[in-house]
């Protein structure tokens, strides 16, 4: 009965995230409900997903609804009232979905299809010899689909330029309307009969007061995190780990350290310029071992051909697509967050 | 290196589309440089592939050396050769329109990125057409639809940030579809790729859980490809978009999803499949595509913005693609690819033409295009050429596929199709023909023509055409749209190949 | 499961580890404005996740995940007790007063959550508009 | 009963899913729209992870080396394919909320009606 309490839990906060009216507490709700969708995946012995959603749900997309509802200023919703189109659309995908599960197998299973079928059981019996990994998931993750991997860090690759494509206004020319120089045309004065009044700039609780107690606990903390985050990236090819859950707390230590020290300090650290190269460069690592293996004379992200013996090629192969992937998502951590809170901050 | 040509397609515009930015650094024309000379690669790779596919047939390309059911597959036959053309052929026309497009659209220091951004939207949507394996498809279009967001949302008007917002949230609750699709699948097959699913599914052809894959699987795509109840996003986005992200779109986005819904609906599911339905499928696709015909023209003639009434007629030539899929037979399915090529060469021309209008008179009403006949012959030429071809007048590409699609209707015994086919094309020259007349027979109304009345004083129209880098692009879709029309066999005979192997 | 005296331990320290939890939840709830309600929160966060895991370091003895559940005890306790100083600090800036013996559940905190404390403060603030 | 008990999880993602698409779809206010399909998109997610557990069966980490008798494994490939769904679901999030920041700045508000109302005025 009690593989029942937390998906419970997490239906009563998927419910309460959209019934409350109050925009800061759906979004502390909503963090809520990551935290526990993490925890409910390590139950299933997912472990992997479990980090990355810990880190990337409730880490890295709290953090960034926050700082898009300090800018926005909006608190409260308007009028609530039963939207009855929508339920109905909604019902009937539901009603769908049920009718799809009468005949589907049962949870837990051992003799489902994706089980029997010849895939499963080649991962798992070819995934030491071939590559090297006793973490299955780091294996297919990293050789048997690697393709997929390799798209994958370009969508969060995307995902970083678009953010500096559309928020990042060179700084400030004299006169210039802010808006005039991303290229949209904007009225700022709302007509008034909307009632609709347009919002100060966001406040600068970023220069930080001079207090102690928060920057010396930073201090203290910040090199083990880093050290934690380099392990769960290296660490991805015997235990739970990987590029991704490791490249994210690299990037989460910058984005603590920029809090408590300050732009301009954190700039020092990681100046912008280096950040948008260290974006390109993780990706450009992860295509280049494909390039390389196709020079050696094996199809695209071929690991086995780049050096003599398979198994250990396979091995290093992995670990330089892993730290790639790790470099990009901790740079587009950290210029999610550098972008977005660092509009009206000159540049 | 002929062997790696599948993965060199992708992985080219891939590395340097990352490498875009940094080389824009020195001076952004560097970055469009490369992204030209990257799309032209790409098409000229594309012919290549033709060639190996007429001589083999089918090739097969296993990624990182594992083979298909455990590795990626890259699986080209007919169809993926010939969408591939298609996409990388306008795709280069987009990269060569956008020189001097953009320099009107977007802020200076904006363009590398642009570039960047747009030849990740040309890999996400190659990728899609190129793979496989049926999750690398779901991940490649997250990359292309991204990559899509981004570049409508640079457009000069606010209402293209809102248009965007639609399109994101729209789009990503269809590609979430797509992938509970693709759950329920591997659920009961287990397995992902797309020839060892095609080869597993008919035991399962009768369970509700396939029957409910299919279901969302359908509803995802139709939702990317704007079918008619799910198009609310497509006017707003492809009218507020920067021109050439507008025109590129229009051509090659929704044929890339059309191309997905027609591999999945007859390479993974087996047309014996539509016996074992609970309800007539065919009918329904049939009802949405006359629905998105009628719909799409009839919307297009009430609107007054040039880009907003291509962007619903596109809506409208998208239920034409529907409407030959869903008669399931060798001729409507022809009719259907033959009508991808046309509605990408047609739109495509329609979109160019309409940005050099807004490069020269920042203008998109109906109205302002008054007298552009004398003051842009060339541009308004190409204009005419693909207007009429949408039209469907004979000798043009647009004659071709609506013959195909009439002559597969009454094969299959749907006669009452033709005169819906007849009247939307009627529709079609009625909105066509508003424009045409307002190019070249209206003076222009700055003239000091006899005419009197009360002439709304527009800025004077400068009197030259539009920058050759834009009018070689825009003339040569249009051209080709005559030429597909006259020599209409090459593009014929390789959709009745991968039409035969669909329905066989 | 036979009852030696580690079980006994782990199971003791548990306890009082879940004891603290429920105190401080109880707390959260009952506790009139952000302050007090800060100061319960504190001592789950403190002593109650400390107890458990010493509990769980006895259970598991002198092994490698001992090791680990320590370094996760001593994180808990430098960042948990930094984040509540900071979250204190930050509300005394922004002007939410502590609550006086006189004035009613919530109404010195504008920060209190909307449903709870709107239903109280529509009386409290008709009361005080005569 | 022990039939629709086995079946759990699979009612949980309906529910997630059906309250993620109608806060998708009812809600005016731009950021909860996003918060609803973030909801919509996590219970795609939980579905396939709750796809991936065997009764008895442990995390797909090999023992001794990959040598001998390995226990019975959890099936690791969706929790590959969730990965990749994660990071995607990131991006779109993120690049919607620069879209509701954007929108914010120019129609100074990020109800959608009050946005459409922006609209009617100068179109």
């Amino acid at each position: 009965m009690t593989d029942l309490a937390i998906p419970l839990f997490l239906v009563v906060c998927g419910i309460a995230v959209l019934l409350v009216k109050d925009l800061m507490s759906s979004i502390m709700i909503f963090s809520v409900y990551s935290l526990m969708m993490a925890i409910e995946w390590c139950r299933l012995n997912a472990v992997d997903v479990a980090i990355t959603e810990a880190a990337v749900g409730a880490g890295i997309s709290t953090v960034l609804f926050l700082v898009i509802l300090g800018r926005t200023k909006s608190v409260d919703e308007g009028k609530k009232h039963i939207n009855i189109p929508a339920l109905l659309v909604a019902l009937g995908v539901a009603a769908v979905l049920l009718y799809g599960t009468m005949d589907l197998p049962h949870l837990r299973d051992p003799n489902i299809a994706p089980n029997t079928h010849v895939v499963t059981p080649y991962y798992l019996e070819n995934s030491y010899e071939h590559a090297g990994q006793l973490n299955v998931v780091a294996s297919i993750l990293a050789y048997f689909r690697g393709y997929d991997t390799l798209f994958e860090t370009t969508v969060v690759a995307t995902a970083g330029f678009c953010l500096i494509l559309l928020l990042r206004v060179r700084n400030k020319k004299p006169g210039t309307l802010d808006s005039q120089k991303i290229g949209v045309t904007a009225n700022k004065k709302t007509p008034a009969s909307i009632g609709v009044k347009p919002t100060a700039t966001f406040p600068d609780v970023l220069d930080q007061d001079k207090d102690i107690i928060k920057r010396t606990v930073t201090k203290l903390l910040i090199p083990f995190i880093q050290l934690f985050g380099l392990y769960v990236i290296v660490h991805g090819e015997l235990g739970p780990g990987g590029g991704f859950q490791g490249g994210v707390i690299l990037g989460v230590s910058i984005i603590v350290y920029s809090l408590v020290f300050g732009f301009d300090e954190a700039k020092k650290r990681m100046s912008v310029k280096t950040k948008d190269l260290l974006v390109s460069s993780g990706v450009l690592l992860y295509g280049g071992i494909g390039v390389i293996a196709l020079f050696m004379g094996g199809n695209y992200l071929q690991y086995g051909v780049l050096l003599p013996d398979p198994q250990f090629a396979s091995v290093v192969g992995i670990m330089g697509i892993e730290i790639g992937v790790g470099i990009t998502v901790a740079a587009v951590m950290m210029t999610l967050f550098y972008e977005t809170v660092r509009i009206d901050a000159n540049d | 290196m002929i062997k790696h040509l599948p993965a060199l397609l992708i992985v080219i515009p891939l590395l340097v589309a990352i490498i875009t930015p940094i080389i824009g650094r020195l001076h952004w024309v560097l970055s469009w440089y490369a992204v030209t000379i990257t799309t032209f690669i790409s098409f000229v790779i594309s012919l290549l592939l033709l060639q190996t596919v007429l001589v083999q047939g089918r090739i097969s390309y296993w990624m990182s050396g594992w083979e298909p059911p455990f590795g990626i597959e890259y699986a080209i036959d007919y169809l993926n050769i010939y969408v591939i053309i298609i996409v990388s052929f306008m795709a280069f026309a987009g990269a060569v329109y956008s020189r001097k497009n953009i320099d009107v659209e977007i802020a200076e220091e904006k363009k590398p990125l642009f570039y960047m951004i747009y030849l990740l939207f040309v890999t996400g949507l190659l990728g899609m057409v190129v793979t496989g394996d049926i999750f690398n498809i779901y991940v490649l279009l997250e990359i292309a639809s991204l990559t899509g967001y981004a570049l409508i949302a640079l457009g000069k008007k606010r209402q293209a940030l809102v248009g965007a917002y639609n399109y994101l949230v729209m789009g990503t609750v269809g590609a979430t579809f797509f992938l509970l699709g693709i759950g329920y699948l591997y659920l009961m097959t287990g397995t992902l790729n797309i020839a060892d699913l095609s080869a597993r599914l008919p035991e399962f052809y009768q369970t509700k859980a396939i029957f409910t894959a299919f279901t969302f699987i359908v509803i995802g795509l139709s939702i990317k490809l704007a079918i008619f109840p799910f198009h609310f996003w497509l006017p707003n986005a492809y009218a507020y978009a920067p021109s050439t992200v507008s025109a590129v779109m229009a051509a090659t986005g929704a044929k890339v999803a059309a191309y997905v819904l027609i591999r999945v609906m007859f390479t993974v599911f087996k047309p014996e499949f539509y016996t074992h339905t609970p309800f007539n499928l065919q009918y329904i696709l049939l009802i949405l595509a006359v629905a998105a015909i009628l719909a799409g023209s009839i919307m297009a003639l009430a609107q007054t913005d040039i880009k907003k009434m291509l962007a619903y007629s596109s809506v409208g030539q998208i239920g034409y693609i529907v409407l030959g899929i869903s008669l399931m037979s060798v001729t409507g399915m022809m009719g259907s690819l033959i009508h991808l090529l046309n509605h990408a060469l047609m739109k495509g021309a329609l979109f160019f033409a309409v940005g050099a209008v807004v490069y020269r008179t920042g203008l998109t009403s109906i109205e302002n295009l008054r007298g552009l006949g004398k003051k842009m012959p060339w541009t308004m030429a190409a204009f005419t050429i693909a207007a009429l071809s949408m039209t469907g007048v004979p000798l043009t590409v647009g004659f071709v596929s609506k013959w195909y699609l009439a002559v597969a209707s009454i094969e299959s015994g749907m006669w009452w199709l033709v005169p819906i086919i007849l009247i939307s094309s009627l529709l079609t020259a009625v909105y066509f023909w508003r424009i045409l007349d307002n190019i070249w027979l209206k003076p222009a109304p700055g003239d000091e023509s006899h005419e009197h009345g009360h002439d709304s004083h527009q800025t004077p129209v400068k009197s030259n055409d539009a920058p050759l880098s834009m009018l070689i692009p825009t003339f040569t879709v249009a051209v080709l749209c005559i030429v597909f029309g006259v020599f209409a066999y090459a593009p014929v005979s390789l959709a009745e190949k991968a039409a035969v192997i669909l329905l066989k | 499961m036979h009852m030696d005296i580690r079980v006994i331990l782990t199971g003791l320290f548990l306890v009082i580890g879940c004891f603290l939890f429920l105190v401080a939840s109880i707390g959260v709830i009952r506790f009139p404005d952000f302050f007090t309600r800060m100061h319960a929160a504190g001592k789950a966060d403190s002593l109650g996740q400390a107890c458990i895991i010493i509990g769980l370091m006895i259970y598991s003895g002198f092994t490698q995940v001992s090791l680990k559940l320590l370094i996760i005890m001593i994180t808990i306790f430098i960042i948990n007790t930094t984040a509540t100083h900071y979250l204190a600090k930050a509300a005394f800036m922004k002007g939410v007063k502590p609550w006086m013996k006189g004035n009613k559940y919530g109404e010195t905190d504008p920060f209190a959550v909307s449903s709870a404390a709107n239903v109280v403060g529509k009386k409290t603030k008709a009361k005080a508009k005569r | 009963m022990i039939e629709l008990l086995a079946k759990y999880n699979y009612w949980i993602v309906i529910i997630l899913l059906t309250t993620g698409l109608y806060g998708v779809m009812a809600r005016q206010n731009l950021i909860k729209k996003i918060i609803g399909l973030n909801v919509f998109q996590t219970a795609v997610l939980l579905f396939y992870v709750s796809m991936s557990k065997i009764e008895g069966g442990t995390a797909p980490i090999l023992i001794n080396h990959g040598h001998g008798p390995q226990p019975l494994f959890d099936n690791p490939l969706p929790q590959v394919l969730m990965l990749t769904a994660i990071v995607v679901g990131i991006s779109t999030t993120a690049v919607a909320l620069t879209f509701v920041t954007l929108i914010h700045r120019e129609y100074g508000t990020i109800e959608e009606d009050q946005i459409l109302e922006l609209n009617k005025h100068n179109d």
